[in-house]
């Protein structure tokens, strides 16, 4: 920040000359109350960047609340203890996991482009380039990917194997992914001071790729592995809806997913204090780089969900608030990736393809027997994608010079006229970002399944987890006396035989 | 930045007898130059901050209104009403991004209505005037006109079809709120009292600060006409014309909708000043704009916890239980009064404002009752009624100091600003307010009630009583919205009978 | 703030010397736009950190939302209305009582040691040491406190009793309790400026003691006199669990309250613009050491919510929820007071300690027979007492030196090696908090039990308090057919007659 505020005393001094008395000391003086400014600067920026990146993470984390309940929304209700209990373990174990290692593996620079190696238990943090702002920021995404996959595998996997696969991704998996494409080591990041991918780089912004979609395969196989839901398809192979328990849960985690968005996209900036070249004092810098960013993100949300809502009426006969939730994520899911590097008019179509894309995922998960309870795989998985790809047509050179400074003269959208090679690069990161997740939760699920740990048995299921294993149903609407009475096993839940 | 302005005058002063005067006056004023620039930056970044994030809070009140409606309303529409709220942000996104934002704030325009931005078009950008429209601004405005949308939501739940509620909902946030808001709020509105040539509407311009009239008084109205074209729902009244109460199905979501609403409107009344580093006056004191701000919370505060606690005693006495849902109503009554004067009353008049709120919201269930009307969240009487309080409040209490830092000197004029008659600021400032009450109710009644009316007549607007009975939620949304028992799972039939019974049938006998 | 910025013509004219055409001009020119420069950095000073605070307090705010929730599932579903109106109450009342004296006792310096006695109604505020934002973030503070305390006499409390003793609480005892430790006249503040606590003060930084001991001692004695909820422990003394209604509504009142402690920690610094010692112009300051608060928070309590999902096994042989979330939150309290003075490391230390406290704590509640149907006085009175003992233990003196920086050379913890005066006076604050609280609500709640205004009846306990005093069930699931069966009048609420 200080670069352009530089007085030095050794050229003012011989402006003023030897008439002066003191011609040294006189510009010394100067000098040092315009060194004194600049310091102070500093210190300004990183209050209003601390401040700003802190309250983003604030939101980020109020997206775990909002999974908790999106997916406690989405199960049947005997198994909401279960998903409730996984998605506040995901936070915490997360928290533990990537105060470990996590941050180093992702960010630990100076590294190789693989994987990064220093900041293990957040050592020599703070430093000029991490302040622990960063590190909880960071957290907050690691979490969000553990989250989306618990929803692919919710209603009938063991606890144990939330417990593992969580610590895994958040430890390992997910962090070796964003090194790759956002740490300024990485092989294949835009930020990469060596050498760019196709002289690029990968332009994923928030992360359609690094968290939707590294959250959204591994439910995927997860989900694979283990099987539909018994009920879920009937004998003769038909799809049978299993509704989850509680519109109002589902639309509560929605909205509070959205909230949460405007600190996943627009915090991605980090900084809110940067002005861009040549327009210092002017009323153009990041700050309104990080409000276009909002307001992309939201078109693309709320088009997405407009574009469901009629799609699925058209498809279906009625209107579906649950539908529509999906596809208002599904648009978030898919922007997450370009938002900071398209226009608003571009964020319209990005919705608009995101809410045909998932009805896409939808169809074919239902004919190859796929289930997934809260459609994670199809949402974060297939959208992201989508937003991946939809960055590399749509982002317009202004954009990609202003948010990505470092190479002049970068590729951009194909559409926008910027020839493929962003193109390219994106391709790669799909492919990567496949393969490398396949690699490691693939084994991780199959290794849990072949040792019967993932699958609960078929009585755990029917009779549901929260009766089973978690001490009880999560919701006594009536008396105890109740349920004495008519003899429903459903109603009562007390500890009979507690100490 | 005027403060920091060196120029060619230091040379002088420095004089020939330095080696090089001129080379050194530049070079000292090239780094003032800088670091004026710089403190602009600062100012932007802290500014957009301090509007984005409230703008993210103010977004959080339409999660406060979705829990609130889906729990006022029975559980047989909960579907519906939850998919209006999912929807009125959603369709309100992009009919404020194309025309709405254009219409409320395209400025150069004249008074009526504005014409540039359409699609934000060579967004951002500043005025000669020297304002700047970036797009933290347009997210912030859009919140607003959401947030309208979801007060009308209320009024005309549990019997109104969703292509209606489609339509009613692009055509106000597109339309109807968004010339509301260019009167007066833009700065070319011939009403706002920030108008920026100056010709204020007599000589004082209207005060409302973050809304009571322009979002509350219009939502509110927007719902009467809704409600009162398509009449009570069934059950309602019953043969006798007696009240029988409808009961929403889950307090927990009324008092966490409520909740949310409060925590969002800390982001709509102190957010309403849209900058956060302004110096009143004298630079380097303490007393800023940012002072200002927080008195604006507490203000906002004190108002609805006077309302909430006047109620709560008030209601104990007119029907003899406490009641959660009575107090969370009058707690929002509160806040929607005191969104119009927030910045410019002292924390006392907030008091005030409140206790007269909650009496408002009382009087006007009563006179609903009296006429028959339906509202199933009290929106009319609560957004209308307490909303049109509010401004009067504001223009009986407006303290004199507090409208001058607020809005600062009248343009092209140096004649102090009006403000309250109770303080000693004279009856201009409540006539400007009371026109501005007729002005809305004109506008929305003449808007909004045709095109109830059409949809009415071409049945558009209330469902078939069958739908009424069964509930939309199975007829229209493809289920229920709550499966709390078990096993039947996937079978077509209505649920209805399966439904579990919840509270206590009997009467305990005590466990020992 | 300005004092390393600071011009003065008389230093800088005798440089220019004679020969400068007006050398005192030019000197005055120059210094007048220096100290521009700094006014306008004061104004900016005051702009980041009023936002800072603001939010801060917002966020605080959403804690009251969180206890609402957290209270209402905890609670049997024939008394979630009564519960959601005192948290309702609490936030309304304690605002007209705060504003009106509550901040006065806390913050009204000039005063004794003991009780504030200026700002009574904002009275002079704002000044230059209190602005209205300080005041709404103190005020969210209060209305914990209060929250806290109706958890632990839930379900069988009178209405009135709530009213009385919220306001009480947080018009009168918790405001003298938050003056003698936070107030810079305090008598055992650590930013008294006279005279310290054996040379060192409290370092309550965010109030394990000061908010968390109060609301729980509180409970405890509220709890205490009124005896057990009818049926929690049965006619051998075994204790039976009556279980809360809804498990969603803990977990998202427990996620709120995560959110908002956020707010609660970071937040109490105040101010963020705030550069330390010899520091100005590099990347730490207290930003730094805010987002450092934000990590140890979190740290602590994700190995608190871990601790007891494995402790709880190992005890009760299956996974529960709503332990875990009630872990969490001790882990959050203990953490409440070393949380601005420690390293990451000790928070994960203080998150595993508090867990086995909390655990602790109920097996003793239970022999004792004291019910407490949100554990509140467990939780927040025996981790808030741990988090004030840990502060003690693992305070560094870098941190302490850097966050409280009005004195050098203070004590710091005495595992770190900063000798026992701290720890002296942090057992002096348990007892000190002890003492009044007891001394207060003691007596406060006997005697409402005396006037038989605290204890409703058996008839209004079994019923329910909604049906009895709230005007009805909170839930109405079903629809109009069930009531038309079985006549009850209060189930039937729907429309009888309709057209």
């Amino acid at each position: 920040m200080a670069a352009s505020l530089s007085c030095s005393a050794d050229q003012l001094a011989p402006l003023f000359g030897p008439n002066t008395t003191n011609a040294a000391a006189a510009a010394d003086y100067i000098c040092r109350q315009f060194s004194a400014v600049s310091d102070k600067f500093v210190d300004t920026g990183y209050a209003i960047d601390t401040t700003y990146l802190l309250f983003s993470a604030y939101l980020v984390f109020s997206m775990q609340l909002g999974f908790a309940m999106l997916c406690a929304g989405s199960v049947r209700a005997k198994n909401t203890m279960n998903i409730m209990l996984t998605n506040v373990l995901d936070a915490a174990a997360g928290g533990l996991f990537y105060y470990m290692f996590g941050f180093a593996f992702a960010f630990g620079s100076p590294s190789n482009g693989f994987i990064g190696r220093h900041f293990f238990g957040l050592k020599a943090v703070p430093s000029s380039s991490f302040d622990y702002s960063n590190f909880l920021y960071q957290w907050a995404f690691a979490i969000a990917a553990a989250g989306i996959t618990s929803g692919s595998i919710a209603e009938r996997t063991q606890f144990v194997a939330y417990l593992i696969y969580s610590s895994f991704l958040t430890g390992f998996v997910y962090p070796v992914v964003s090194h790759w494409f956002w740490s300024g080591d990485g092989w294949a990041s835009a930020t990469n001071t060596d050498n760019l991918l196709f002289g690029s780089g990968v332009i994923d912004f928030a992360g359609s790729g690094v968290v939707h979609m590294v959250g959204g395969i591994a439910g995927l196989w997860g989900a694979f592995i283990e099987g539909p839901r018994i009920g879920r398809f009937d004998r003769s192979g038909r799809s049978v809806a299993l509704r989850g328990h509680s519109a109002s849960l589902v639309v509560l985690g929605t909205f509070l997913l959205w909230f949460g968005w405007y600190g996943f996209n627009p915090g991605s900036f980090n900084k809110i204090l940067v002005t861009y070249p040549d327009a210092s004092g002017s009323y153009y810098g990041q700050w309104s780089a990080v409000g276009r960013t909002a307001v992309t993100t939201t078109l693309a949300g709320c088009t997405a969900a407009l574009t469901t809502l009629f799609g699925k009426r058209i498809l279906s006969g009625h209107w579906n608030v649950t539908d529509v939730c999906n596809g208002l994520l599904g648009g978030f899911a898919a922007i997450t990736a370009g938002c900071s590097v398209v226009e608003p008019w571009a964020a319209v179509i990005c919705g608009f393809v995101a809410a045909l894309v998932l009805i896409g995922c939808n169809y074919l998960a239902e004919k190859v027997k796929y289930d997934d309870p809260l459609e994670a795989a199809q949402l974060h998985g297939g959208c992201g994608a989508w937003g991946v790809i939809f960055t590399a047509l749509f982002a317009t050179e202004k954009y990609v010079s202003e948010v990505y400074p470092d190479k002049p003269g970068r590729p951009y959208g194909l559409f926008m006229g910027g020839g493929g090679r962003l193109l390219g690069a994106h391709v790669i990161q799909i492919l990567v970002i496949i393969g490398w997740v396949s690699a490691t939760m693939g084994p991780l699920f199959y290794g849990l399944h072949k040792l019967n740990l993932l699958r609960i048995s078929a009585e755990d299921e029917m009779a549901g987890m929260d009766l089973t294993r978690h001490g009880g149903f999560a919701y006594v609407y009536h008396d105890e006396e109740d349920s004495h009475k008519n003899g429903i096993p459903m109603g009562k839940i007390g500890p009979v035989g507690s100490s | 930045m005027s403060a920091v302005s060196c120029s060619a005058s230091l040379l002088p002063l420095l004089g020939g007898s330095a080696t090089n005067a001129s080379a050194a006056a530049s070079y000292i004023c090239q780094q003032f130059d800088t670091v004026s620039a710089q403190l602009s930056d600062t100012t932007f970044a802290v500014d957009n901050t301090y509007l984005l994030f409230s703008a993210y809070l103010v977004f959080a009140m339409q999660l406060g209104f979705a829990m609130l409606c889906a729990g006022s309303v029975r559980a047989k529409n909960t579907m519906n009403i939850m998919l209006t709220n999912v929807l009125d942000a959603a369709a309100g996104g992009l009919s404020y991004y194309l025309f709405g934002y254009a219409f409320a704030f395209g400025a150069p325009s004249n008074g009526f209505i504005g014409r540039h931005a359409f699609g934000l078009k060579d967004f951002p950008y500043q005025t000669a005037a020297g304002t700047t429209f970036d797009y933290s601004f347009f997210l912030y405005q859009w919140a607003f006109a959401i947030a309208a949308a979801g007060i009308t939501s209320g009024s005309i739940a549990e019997r109104t079809q969703f292509v209606a509620y489609l339509i009613y909902s692009s055509f106000l946030t597109g339309f109807v709120y968004p010339i509301v808001s260019h009167w007066f709020w833009s700065g070319d509105g011939w009403a706002g009292a920030a108008r920026s040539d100056g010709n204020l509407l007599f000589g004082s311009g209207v005060i409302d600060f973050a809304g009571s009239g322009v979002v509350h008084m219009v939502g509110g109205i927007a719902g009467l006409w809704g409600a009162l074209i398509e009449g009570p729902r069934i059950g309602r009244f019953d043969r006798s014309g007696r009240s029988v109460a409808l009961r929403g199905h889950s307090a927990s979501l009324v008092v966490l909708g409520t909740f949310l609403l409060w925590f969002g409107w800390y982001g709509f009344n102190p957010g309403s000043f849209l900058t956060i580093l302004k110096s009143y006056g004298s630079r380097g004191a303490f007393y800023g704009q940012w002072s200002a701000v927080g008195r604006t919370a507490v203000t906002t505060t004190l108002a609805g916890c006077t309302a909430a606690l006047t109620t709560l005693f008030g209601k104990r006495l007119l029907v003899g239980h406490w009641n959660v849902m009575d107090v969370c109503n009058g707690l929002l009554g509160g806040f929607a009064a005191i969104t119009s004067g927030c910045a410019v009353v002292e924390p006392w008049a907030a008091i005030i404002c409140g206790f007269v709120a909650s009496w408002v919201l009382i009087g006007a269930n009563k006179l609903a009752a009296i006429f028959k009307y339906d509202d199933p969240l009290e929106a009319a009487q609560l957004h209308g009624g307490c909303g049109a309080w509010g401004l009067i409040f504001t223009g009986l209490f407006a303290a004199k100091n507090l409208v001058r830092e607020v809005y600062g000197p009248i343009p092209g004029s140096d004649a102090g600003r009006h403000y309250g008659l109770f303080m000693g600021g004279g009856g201009k400032l409540l006539a400007a307010q009371l026109i501005q009450i007729l002005v809305i109710i004109g506008w929305v009644t003449a808007t909004m009630a045709p095109l109830f009316y059409g949809l009415n007549k071409i049945n558009l607007l209330r469902i078939s009583s069958e739908d009424e009975m069964q509930g939309m939620d199975l007829t229209r949304h493809g289920g229920f919205a709550y499966v709390y028992h078990d096993d039947e799972e996937g079978s077509n039939l209505p649920t209805t009978f399966k439904l579990r019974k919840i509270e206590p049938t009997n009467t305990n006998t005590p466990t020992p």
